[in-house]
């Protein structure tokens, strides 16, 4: 059993490193600030949820579960809020040039 | 066990939560009241000093007090020696006259619940007196770094405190120089408790030895202490700041606000640092002290506006302090004369000082300006101001009676004694100096000639400065005793049993 | 290498980077911000003292770590008073120099505040 | 499996480090802005990771408040970038919304 | 094979790479966003060196809170239209600070490398004293109890410095509240985002308080949390600055150093002497300042960010 929770673990967090290599690779390499944006989110929501998946079956306690979600939805939440701001002000610059 | 409270060691408590406490009082109640609890702070404050004072004379050592009784390495001890309490008695006097002399212009004025001015004034006054009570008793490193910066917030805003762009630049500076300074000394502290586990002064004085750590933390506390005593060449920022700020902050800064970071050097080349083998360093710091007091003294001679000229003076006069290194380094027969001549220069520049800031104060609110070439014939509309200004400048030149002119004698027996003839001369020219710096004052201001004062000065804010000029000559009549007292508490120096 | 050492390493590094850029900057915000960096050099050798001093069945010495947490809010003050006088400075005369000529001859700041 | 945590770890400061790249070369600030957010969310990510491995008290409430002060600093950016949308703002679009200049 | 130092050398690089970029950049707002980054990656530092109280601190109030204040600076320069004074440092003063700052880092390096063995500590008595507190993390009994005094003063210096902010005022905006720190005008996301985040914070910074007595946490991190939340409802123009005349507002500013001085006075009847904890209820009376001085610690900050009263605002 615990085999099979940590064979989950590496598998949930090996994808949530790769998710914040996509989202580095898409950071430096497209082209524009609006694509850019869009690759940024999805390496935080997704690798970020994934690690945090993965370490939930190590949490010793139902607390420090909690928190490990908590932390994920804090940054899902500025991710998800952010980005639409900074997308706005891109866009509302190019308006202007 | 030196961490161990003493009888009569929670005044050392109470002498720093009374101005503390004043502080929130002042800042809550707001308004007028910050005016009244700064007043009624001071008498309060200078009859704990002077308990203090008669505490550590009647016993003969330092009033020991270990705050929370969680006594050193782990808890804070305070500690108040002869010169704590003499620095003491000294601030509580000086705070009391700034106060009074302030009255005038920072009340709130009517139909007003607060205004800006007077409540920054009056809390900032009772800061700097908190911090320095803590800076002059305090044992222990870590704590003192924080009363370096509550005395660093309190004096910057004084500074800048008529808001025009060249006192908030003033202040910039000042602000910046001295946040230098504290993280400086900071990294000394970090290294100090690295090798020793303790910040405590008395402990670390045990426990002290020449290492690579060791030199490191004192070369960069003495670093920091510097730029914030603004001894030479790091002094640029102090001019500006001083002759800027109102006369009763000037006063307070001048006189006793560089003094702290000056206390604190001495509390760590002389306290915890005596086993250091280091004549070198006492060289050092005299060479610079000297480079001070006559660039200083050259540069007061040039000046056009009379605050700036006292300003300059004061640099030259800090100079004066840092011969106290060579002069009292050691265990030797003329080291207490050069300690005592220094702390008697500590306390004669700051009465002296403190009295001319408050004077030359009153001279630029009667004439509206403080050209010297302008004062011509203002001596006879306000003799009692340029008298101090004159007693003031007696002491500055150290020529007798004056405590001026004791300080600068025993530290010319010192470097006799001792055979340092080159802090002989620059004792000596420094004077000379001095001398021409204060006539240029004086000689226009008692010659003939009109000025229209826009308003005559009032009679009790110049009884107030003339009275701190008093002190400054009273000094020179200390007797025996005070220089015994001033010993208390004094480690027996370095390689003596 | 243990943390420790590492991290002493990078606070001395982070040390000499701020002090550089106190000298050499001329922007006051600029030396604000180098003199933040000197900052957390000088905690972080605090922190490797509190780390030397593991003990008595505690990984850290708590002594030092304390330190460090009055430390950083005191630096916090000093930031915001200094960017207090840094704004009002740009408000009332139009630049922020720190240049001493500026300042001894106020009446003609306005060649010399922003002469660039 | 702490080595492997640890390696996840390593590799995600080091994808970060690489993504450190674009707030060198911007070119625009939001650029920079969105490096930093990437920086905040790895940085967590390894938080967490090392962590666990190292059994160091307490770092889930590090991590909450860091995930918090992310939001909080992302928020900042934009704010403090939001009177002059990008570098190259004109200056009568900043006069045009009328902010008080006392 | 040990993978744990390599990260902490390829943390220990990252954290000089952005420390240099914020020397380096060119203008200040990239410098900042580098120097927000910086606070970040230095409290994974602080957890690497089991510092998770400083890693708090450090990200709170060094990073974020800190950065704010620069940041918000940054954008009042250049919305008043003052520009920095920016003459390049000539090459030649260059290269000698080059030099200087390397000499310093050398010597500094070197003497923290080799301070005295063994090292030096106060664990062993900070763990004797701790019994007495009946306190759980000693970090918050030496805050407290064994240097409580160093900590009071601490405060004392918060309550200076927002005077001295308070100080450059325009004379006739004395009382009023300070100008909003928040720029843009009111958003529909960020409207929405501050009101989802700002009670998640608060509850986390409550958390972070009341674990402080025995794990990390306390005070101070859970104080500056509960300030970034204030802050982050300032800047999406939900609250406004209160003025800075308004009584609850100098009583929330005072109340931490003021509680601390009081329980010091009455160390006196209760202990033994000043800054004493009447020996089984120090615990409460711990929990009972820190409270305080949560509170003190949330208001502070952001009027230290909010800056001097503006005669704008105050509506």
């Amino acid at each position: 059993m615990s085999f099979a929770l940590d064979v989950f673990s590496l598998a949930a967090i090996g994808a949530g490193a790769f998710f914040f290599f996509a989202g580095m690779v898409g950071l430096l390499r497209f082209p524009d600030s609006l694509t850019r944006l869009h690759a940024l989110t999805k390496a935080d929501n997704l690798g970020l949820g994934l690690v945090v998946l993965g370490l939930l079956p190590q949490a010793g306690s139902l607390l420090a579960a909690l928190k490990l979600i908590i932390v994920w939805v804090l940054v899902l939440l500025s991710g998800a809020a952010t980005s639409q701001m900074i997308g706005r002000a891109l866009r509302k610059g190019e308006d202007r040039k | 066990m030196m961490g161990a409270t003493t009888p009569g060691g929670f005044l050392l408590v109470l002498a720093i939560l009374l101005p503390v406490g004043g502080v929130l009082l002042s800042f809550v109640l707001g308004g007028r009241f910050a005016e009244r609890v700064a007043l009624a702070v001071t008498p309060l404050g200078l009859a704990l000093a002077l308990a203090i004072a008669a505490g550590v004379a009647h016993s003969g050592q330092p009033l020991v007090y270990a705050v929370g009784g969680h006594p050193p390495p782990l808890g804070i001890a305070l500690r108040a020696d002869g010169i704590s309490a003499v620095m003491l008695v000294a601030a509580a006097l000086i705070f009391a006259a700034s106060g009074f002399y302030a009255r005038a212009k920072f009340s709130t004025p009517p139909g007003v619940a607060e205004s800006r001015a007077p409540l920054t004034f009056w809390i900032m006054l009772q800061a700097i007196w908190a911090a320095l009570t803590i800076v002059f008793v305090s044992g222990d490193l870590f704590n003192l770094y924080v009363a370096l910066e509550l005395l660093t917030f309190a004096a910057v805003p004084l500074v800048c405190i008529d808001g025009r762009p060249e006192t908030l630049a003033a202040a910039l500076r000042y602000l910046l120089f001295a946040l230098f300074g504290s993280i400086c000394y900071l990294l000394g502290a970090a290294l100090f408790f690295g090798a020793y586990g303790t910040l405590d002064i008395a402990l670390l004085a045990q426990r002290v030895h020449p290492l690579p750590a060791v030199w490191a933390a004192a070369a960069l506390m003495t670093a920091g202490l510097l730029a914030k005593t603004a001894l030479f060449p790091l002094h640029l920022w102090l001019p500006p700041a001083h002759a800027n700020a109102p006369a009763a902050a000037s006063a307070v800064l001048s006189g006793l606000v560089v003094k702290g970071s000056f206390f604190l050097l001495l509390r760590l080349w002389f306290y915890v640092l005596p086993g250091l083998p280091a004549p070198a360093v006492g060289a050092v710091l005299g060479t610079l002290g000297s480079a001070a007091i006559l660039f200083g003294s050259v540069l007061a001679l040039r000046q056009a506006r009379l605050k700036l000229l006292i300003a300059y003076s004061t640099i030259a006069q800090i100079g004066y302090l840092f011969l106290i290194f060579p002069l009292a380094s050691g265990a030797h027969s003329w080291s207490a004369d050069g300690w005592s001549g220094g702390v008697m220069q500590i306390l004669a520049h700051a009465f002296a000082k403190a009295a001319m800031f408050l004077a030359a104060g009153l001279l630029a609110e009667s004439l509206g300006h403080d050209q010297i070439a302008k004062l011509t014939g203002a001596a006879r509309k306000m003799p009692l101001t340029f008298l101090t200004l004159g007693l003031g400048g007696l002491s500055l030149m150290g020529l007798p009676p004056s405590g001026g002119f004791a300080a600068k004698w025993l530290m010319l027996r010192a470097s006799v004694a001792s055979g340092q003839w080159l802090w002989a001369l620059v004792i000596l020219a420094g004077g000379l100096l001095a001398a021409g710096y204060v006539y240029r004052i004086l000689a226009p201001a008692l010659g003939d000639g009109a000025v229209a004062l826009k308003a005559p000065p009032q009679r009790g804010r110049e009884a107030v400065a003339l009275s701190l000029a008093l002190v400054a000559v009273a000094l020179g009549f200390a007797p025996n005793s005070f220089f015994d007292f001033i010993e208390i508490g004094r480690p027996i120096v370095m390689g003596t049993p | 290498m243990t943390p420790a050492v590492l991290a002493g390493l990078v606070g001395a590094a982070v040390v000499g980077l701020g002090l550089y850029g106190l000298i050499v900057d001329p922007q006051p915000l600029r030396k604000l911000l180098a003199f933040n960096l000197i900052g957390s050099g000088v905690f972080l050798v605090f922190g490797i003292v509190a780390r030397r001093g593991a003990a008595a069945g505690f990984e850290f010495d708590p002594v030092p770590q304390a330190m460090v947490i009055t430390g950083i809010v005191v630096a916090f003050a000093a930031s915001a008073l200094a960017v207090a006088l840094i704004l009002r400075l740009s408000e009332t005369s139009g630049g922020v120099s720190l240049d001493p000529a500026v300042w001894t001859k106020p009446d003609d700041k306005g060649e010399k505040g922003d002469g660039q | 499996m702490n080595d492997l945590l640890l390696a996840a770890a390593g590799f995600i400061l080091m994808t970060v480090a690489v993504g450190f790249a674009r707030v060198l070369r911007g070119p625009a600030d939001v650029d920079r802005m969105m490096a930093a957010q990437l920086f905040a969310t790895g940085g967590i990510a390894a938080l967490l990771l090392v962590a666990h491995a190292t059994t160091v008290p307490g770092v889930e409430d590090v991590a909450l408040g860091l995930a918090l002060l992310g939001a909080f600093a992302s928020v900042a950016f934009v704010n403090g970038r939001a009177d002059s949308t990008t570098e190259s703002a004109e200056p009568e679009a900043e006069s045009s919304q009328g902010e008080d200049r006392t | 094979m040990n993978l744990l130092p390599i990260i902490d050398v390829g943390l220990a690089l990252l954290v000089l790479g952005i420390a240099t970029w914020t020397i380096a950049a060119r203008e200040v707002f990239g410098a900042v966003v580098g120097y927000v980054v910086y606070g970040l990656l230095l409290s994974l530092v602080w957890v690497r060196l089991y510092a998770p109280d400083v890693a708090l601190t450090e990200a709170a109030v060094g990073g974020g809170v800190t950065g704010v204040l620069l940041l918000t600076a940054g954008a009042r320069l250049r919305s008043g239209g003052g520009k920095e004074a920016g003459e390049a440092t000539g090459l030649p003063l260059r290269v000698v600070a080059a030099v200087l700052s390397l000499l310093v880092a050398l010597g500094l390096a070197a003497v923290v490398l080799f301070l005295p063995e063994p090292p030096a500590t106060l664990a062993p008595e900070a763990r004797a004293g701790l019994a007495a507190t009946g306190l759980g993390n000693p970090i918050t009994a030496v805050l407290i109890s064994y240097r409580s005094f160093d900590t009071m003063l601490e405060k004392i210096v918060l309550v200076l410095a927002l005077t001295g902010v308070w100080s450059v005022a325009a004379d006739g905006a004395w009382g009023r509240a300070p100008a909003p720190i928040g720029r843009m005008a009111p958003d529909g996301a960020l409207t929405l985002l501050t009101q989802t985040l700002a009670p998640l914070g608060i509850v986390v910074g409550l958390h972070i308080f009341w674990v402080g007595a025995d794990a990390p946490g306390g005070a101070f991190q859970g104080g500056a949390l509960l300030a970034a939340m204030w802050m982050i409802v300032m800047m999406a123009r939900l609250a406004e600055a209160p003025r800075i005349d308004a009584r609850w507002l100098r009583l929330a500013l005072i109340a931490g150093p003021a509680v601390f001085f009081l329980a010091g006075l009455a160390g006196v009847a209760w202990g033994d002497g000043f800054f004493s904890y009447p020996p089984g209820f120090a615990k409460p009376i711990i929990l009972f300042i820190e409270a305080f001085m949560l509170l003190t610690i949330a208001v502070t900050l952001p009027m230290l960010v909010a800056g001097p009263p503006s005669k704008g605002a105050g509506r």
